[in-house]
């Protein structure tokens, strides 16, 4: 049963992602993100990772998403230009170097892992297990990365603001 | 029961995809979009590998990149709304000067 | 395997649950749009509706007739798959948050030990943030394939003010989490059994919390004061102002759905959820009688908020969007950042 | 409050922050209270700490305190110890004296000050600087090492340069066309070289002798071996040499006389009373390294009595007022190094301290002076001013006489114990040069004070009449400078004067410190009859050093141009300063100038021009690669995906 999920798991997120690059609609690429992401979210937890698949589909599908949309409907994109400015050299070499890419990455990752999970550890995955690993061996790296995250708002604030008058 | 070979390999072609994506899209927000893509990639793949060794580490590492992928998402996108009110447009192929 | 054993299965109980749980969610929505209609009415010295069945009671059914026999309108330049998709998407997330809501402690039935929530997860709460985290899509596209500038401000305003208020909503509930420790509904309801006063709510620090929850709560569902999305003073109606029949009638379910799960939601974290607040020793053995009064107590508190939803609607003034960010980011926001931390202190001061 | 030594320097620190933070806008009265206040701190706690210290047995009287470990070295010295240098502050005898004397004249200075500078502006960064220069100036005396001294040192160097700049907008000399600015910065820069053979001094102590700490010196030189005794007697010279500069000594001298351009206050505290004497102190300090090198003693007692003569001849033509106190300090200084360079330790203490009471006093009242008459800073525009300022004449004429040594004033004694040091340790010589230069002194001393405070008045009617007596804010600093030089030599009089009874309380005192240096000097100390003799022929030189200034600037029976036009040679030389100052600059500048000249050529044509064939280089090199340069983020992004795969493909392919 957990197999068949993964499967279709798997279609959905590869045909969202396909959708993603290759719909010209910036909207619709967002969608497409959006269940991508979801889809991705429920993959997480079928392996396991039940609290790291929730906070992903609140972090990324319920903010980082929304915040993309609400950007591209601010900003009214519509339909993307067909023209490529960038050179043929990069319309044929493109797509070449990213299936070589795409073939050396995939083999080399299929070689580095056993052809089957291990027992799942008692708790593995629960917001209690992860939320004590973050707040003690982790920790400065957690307090830096609230850092970033401070900072980036500050700059995106700066940024994005109208005029400084 | 699910191969992780597999899961990886699902990875791989989501990176890839995002690869493609940045390689071939030309709206800005597209291309951090791709970005994203690649970054859940990696996500998917940490997962894995978390689940292979059974420690909470590699599911820190998840949270982290989460995390960095929403800063990036906000000054990326601050960055994009600046250069849109400037230039009229998040097409990078008509953004090629360094400066204005 | 026989027929009582597929029956008695753990996936046929899990379908039986789902299936009770979303028809009483529709009967409960259809139930709304009366109570609605009649206590406005009543607020505002009229009658409402009161033709169609004794008190009017069968009027949600003739509301449904009309909406099904009205034309189902896609604008021409719409893009037409998000337009469609876009009113399931609001219904979709509702139905999913209220999975892990408990409406009723773990029963027994013919010896089989059943809890009485869809979904116990250990991550129960953040399923319920997921979810309604992305009802915002569903008012975001639709805004958008609508191709209407009415419709893409109802959108943008609903995205930007559904982000801005989900911080103090999550944040005035992860201070109930820091009291309770879990982040499973079940073991929070559980933990509030006993006298009404073992509430969260009751709790000192947590009332406010719960004040947050509620205002934020109405801001996320996009009620009154806060449904600049659909003000139709400026905007026509909103998000939703080019649709029509059953797709019009679709964000209206999503919304009432979302009241629910909302109410639901806060009940479960401060009210005590399916607990009826009387000393453990008043109350009847296990039984089918303790199970069903306390099924009632989790109806009657939701239904009270409802009560409470519609009474607010119908008295308090719809806020200006400038006043709508004001008092999110600068009034509950801090708000809620505050009571975290004196949650937190209070949490330190007196020990896990 | 022993133990509170460590806070005397912090107590001025704490003035300085105040006053540098919120002197602005505090009133002048609070700033003067704050800068007064804290000296006053350090004074009370200096005093009760060297109370303390004199409870404990003679040999006992050592107190030291540390903040905390600074440099930790690995091996060094000949044995290869582990040597770590403190945060040391430590108090005994001879650095008592010194706080006392530092926090006593500093605190009167500093009240004169308020009176002095009430007209100024920046009138708290005045109390800035000068409240650090007295937190430096603790440091150096009360450090434990040489490196903590060396800290206060560079400090009370820094405000020295600060303070001379003080008023830096206003010309200083008009022969030269100085500014106050550029004097302050000829003070820092003839420190300079000073200050690098300090350090080079300590650096070969602690690599060479694994030591900087003052109570391990001695020990530490005296393991020496013969072969290193050449090495030592450089350390002694490098490290005097950083002294001269300090202290004024030939050849580093000619920043003293220009450093008059800073306020009157600053003089008498920082370049008379307190700081040219760290390198006497710092000498003395290392006298447990110096009796081991004898020969670095000699040259310094040769250039201390060298100086004391050759400043007295300029000081015999200055007209500057101050110029001539100027002169007369590095004279007085040059007194001191030579009762160092013989071994008489005690008496160049001695002399130290009652040097800082009469000479900050005769600055003091040249202020008073200077103040009086709104400015006026040129002896031969003045005259006839003991009736309009009779405090400052009486006080002025006390630290004359203390200076001339006149019995039973304060030069007196530690005067004619530097001439007793001298003469018994049998360097005649420097013994005939310093009862020259006493000669001299006494001369120009009262040369000063007859053209300043009798005849009539030569300058312009108005400035004359306008006249005053300076407030009591400075008048009472000076009645207790006074009082001091009248009496501050009593503490040391020697035996012989009272028919062998010892009573030499300072002597006793500083015993503990510098006793195994005075060795010599001690061998011949009962020479009483022969002592008194001495006494008797400086006193006698004093008189007609006196007599010659009455002859000639009050009774006029000798005209001072008729003499000048007599010695035209001399009179000439000495009015132009030996032309020393021409004298560096044409050994010394000129030559500087010419290799800079040649160094920035060489920068111009080979350094520059291997930078720019660099450039040019890098220039080709980029129109190169500017074909890669489409400036489409997307080719960039190709680019690196590239790069990436090459290395994957490779890493897969090992």
């Amino acid at each position: 049963m957990n197999l068949i999920a993964f499967y279709v798991f798997a279609l959905l997120i590869v045909a969202s992602a396909i959708t993603v690059i290759t719909n010209r609609n910036p909207v619709a690429s967002a969608v497409a993100l959006a269940f991508n992401l979801v889809a991705i979210a429920a993959v997480f937890m079928l392996l396991d990772a039940q609290f790291i698949g929730l906070l992903q589909v609140i972090v990324y599908a319920g903010a980082i998403m929304v915040l993309i949309l609400f950007v591209i409907m601010l900003l009214n994109l519509r339909e993307e230009a067909r023209a490529h400015p960038a050179g043929t050299f990069q319309r044929v070499l493109g797509p070449l170097a990213t299936l070589v890419f795409a073939i050396v990455l995939g083999r080399a990752v299929y070689a580095s892992a056993p052809s089957s999970f291990p027992e799942a550890a008692a708790g593995f995955g629960t917001a209690g297990s992860v939320g004590k690993e973050l707040f003690t061996t982790f920790y400065y790296p957690f307090e830096a990365i609230s850092l970033l995250l401070i900072v980036s708002m500050v700059g995106a604030v700066l940024l994005a603001k109208k005029k400084l008058s | 029961m699910i191969d992780p070979r597999l899961v990886l390999l699902l990875s791989a072609v989501l990176f890839s995809l995002g690869v493609a994506g940045v390689l071939l899209r030309r709206g800005a927000i597209t291309i951090l979009m791709c970005v994203e893509l690649m970054l859940n990639a990696a996500n998917l793949a940490f997962i894995t590998f978390a689940r292979l060794k059974g420690g909470a580490e590699a599911q820190i590492y998840v949270f982290f990149i989460m995390a960095l992928a929403a800063a990036e998402a906000a000054a990326g996108l601050a960055i994009v709304i600046a250069l849109f009110r400037l230039r009229d447009t998040t097409d990078v192929d008509e953004i090629n000067l360094l400066r204005w | 395997m026989d027929l009582v054993g597929i029956l008695t299965s753990d996936v046929a109980i899990a379908v039986y649950k789902i299936g009770g749980v979303f028809s009483a969610l529709m009967l409960c929505v259809s139930i709304m749009t009366w109570v609605e209609r009649r206590v406005s009415a009543i607020i505002q010295y009229r009658l409402g509706p009161n033709r169609v069945g004794p008190f009017g009671l069968l009027q949600p059914i003739a509301d449904g007739i009309k909406f099904i026999q009205k034309e189902d309108i896609i604008p021409a330049e719409a893009s037409k798959l998000l337009y469609l998709m876009a009113p399931a998407l609001a219904v979709i997330p509702a139905l999913c948050a209220f999975a892990v809501i408990p409406f009723g402690p773990e029963v027994t039935i013919f010896g089989k030990a059943i809890k009485l929530v869809i979904l116990d997860l250990d991550g129960g709460l953040l399923w319920a943030f997921a979810a309604t985290g992305l009802g915002v899509y569903a008012l975001v596209l639709a805004g958008w394939s609508s191709n209407s500038k009415f419709s893409l401000i109802g959108g943008l305003r609903s995205s930007a003010q559904m982000i801005s208020y989900e911080l103090p909503l999550v944040l005035s509930v992860t201070a109930v989490i820091l009291i309770t420790g879990t982040l499973r509904p079940m073991t929070i309801v559980e933990q509030q059994a006993g006298a009404f006063w073992h509430w969260n709510v009751f709790q000192g620090v947590p009332f406010l919390g719960f004040l947050l929850f509620t205002i934020a709560g109405y801001a996320e569902t996009n009620r009154t004061p806060f449904d600049l999305p659909e003000a139709e003073g400026e905007l026509v109606a909103g998000y939703h102002t080019e649709y029509s029949g059953m797709r019009f009638a679709a964000f209206f379910m999503g919304e009432y759905i979302n009241m629910m799960t909302s109410s639901a939601l806060g009940v479960t974290l401060f009210l005590g959820g399916w607990q009826i607040g009387v000393p453990t020793s008043w109350l009847p053995e296990p039984g089918w009688a303790l199970w069903s009064m306390q099924i009632a107590a989790f109806v009657l508190k939701v239904a009270f908020f409802q009560f409470l939803y519609v009474w607010v609607r119908w008295t308090v003034p719809r806020l200006r969007y400038d006043q709508l960010m004001n008092l999110g980011w600068k009034g509950l926001l801090p708000a809620s950042l505050a009571n975290l931390a004196a949650t937190a202190v209070v949490v330190v001061i007196q020990g896990p | 409050m022993l133990k509170l030594i460590g806070l005397i320097p912090v107590f001025p620190l704490v003035g300085v922050i105040v006053n540098g933070l919120f002197g602005r806008r505090l009133s002048r009265q609070a700033v003067g209270i704050i800068g007064c206040g804290v000296v006053l701190a350090s004074l009370i706690v200096s005093a009760g700490a060297v109370l303390e210290l004199s409870k404990l047995p003679p040999d006992a009287r050592y107190y030291e305190t540390s903040f905390g470990p600074w440099i930790p070295m690995g091996p060094v010295g000949a044995h290869g110890e582990a040597v770590t240098i403190d945060w040391g502050f430590a108090l005994d005898p001879l650095s008592a004296v010194m706080i006392l004397v530092v926090t006593g004249v500093g605190f009167l200075i500093h009240v004169y000050s308020v009176g002095y500078m009430e007209h100024e502006e920046g009138f708290a960064r005045f109390f800035v600087y000068i409240n650090l220069f007295m937190s430096m100036m603790l440091m150096l005396v009360l450090g434990s090492n040489l490196l903590v001294t060396f800290v206060g040192w560079e400090g009370v160097g820094l405000c020295s340069y600060l303070l001379i700049g003080f008023f830096y907008d206003r010309p200083f000399d008009t022969r030269t066309g100085l500014t106050c600015a550029d004097a302050g910065r000829k003070a820092f820069l003839v420190n300079r070289i000073g200050d690098f053979a300090f350090v080079l001094g300590m650096l070969y102590l602690v690599t060479q002798f694994a030591t900087l700490h003052y109570r391990t010196v001695a020990g530490a030189v005296a393991q020496a071996g013969d072969g290193q005794h050449a090495l030592l007697v450089a350390v002694g010279l490098l490290l005097f040499i950083g002294a001269c500069g300090k202290s004024a000594q030939i050849p580093l001298y000619v920043w003293l006389p220009d450093a008059m351009a800073g306020p009157t206050p600053v003089s008498a505290l920082i370049h008379a009373a307190t700081m040219v004497t760290a390198g006497v102190y710092m000498v003395t300090r290392m006298s447990g390294l110096y009796v081991h090198a004898p020969e670095a003693m000699l040259v310094i007692a040769i250039i201390g009595a060298a100086t004391a003569v050759f400043a007295a001849t300029m000081g015999i033509t200055a007209t500057d007022i101050k110029k001539v106190l100027a002169y007369s300090t590095v004279s007085q200084l040059g007194y001191m190094f030579a009762a160092a360079g013989v071994g008489a330790w005690t008496a160049a203490i001695f002399h130290l301290m009652t040097h800082a009471f009469f000479k900050a006093l005769l600055f003091l009242g040249a202020g008073s002076v200077i103040h009086g008459q709104h400015g006026e800073q040129d002896i031969t525009r003045m005259g006839g001013l003991r009736a309009k300022m009779p405090v400052t004449f009486l006080t002025f004429l006390t630290a004359t006489l203390a200076i001339a040594g006149i019995v039973p004033l304060a030069g007196f004694f530690s005067k004619d114990e530097i001439l007793w040091g001298a003469w018994s340790s049998g360097h005649k010589i420097v013994w005939g040069a310093l009862a020259f230069a006493a000669g001299l002194t006494a001369f120009y001393m009262f040369r000063l004070a007859f053209l300043v405070f009798y005849g009539t008045y030569r300058g312009d009617k108005h400035t004359f009449d306008h006249a005053h007596e300076s407030p009591a804010s400075m008048t009472v600093p000076l009645t207790i400078l006074a009082v001091l030089s009248a009496v501050g030599g009593l503490v040391g009089i020697p035996a012989a004067l009272l028919g062998g009874k010892d009573v030499n309380v300072f002597h006793h005192w500083l015993e503990p410190v510098v006793g195994s240096g005075h060795a010599a000097v001690e061998g011949a100390g009962h020479g009483g009859s022969q002592e008194l003799a001495l006494m008797g022929v400086a006193l006698a030189i004093a008189l007609a050093g006196i007599g010659l200034a009455w002859l000639i600037y009050r009774r006029n029976a000798l005209s001072a141009t008729t003499i000048a036009g007599r010695f035209r040679p001399v009179y000439t030389l000495w009015r132009n300063l030996y032309w020393v100052d021409e004298l560096y600059e044409a050994a010394i500048l000129k030559p500087f100038y010419a290799v800079s000249r040649f160094a920035a050529g060489f920068d111009r044509w080979i350094v520059d021009g291997l930078v720019n064939a660099s450039g040019v280089v890098t220039d080709i090199v980029g129109q190169l690669l500017k074909l890669f340069q489409t400036g489409y983020v997307r080719n960039y992004a190709l680019l690196f995906l590239m790069g990436v795969t090459a290395i994957l493909v490779y890493l897969a392919g090992r």
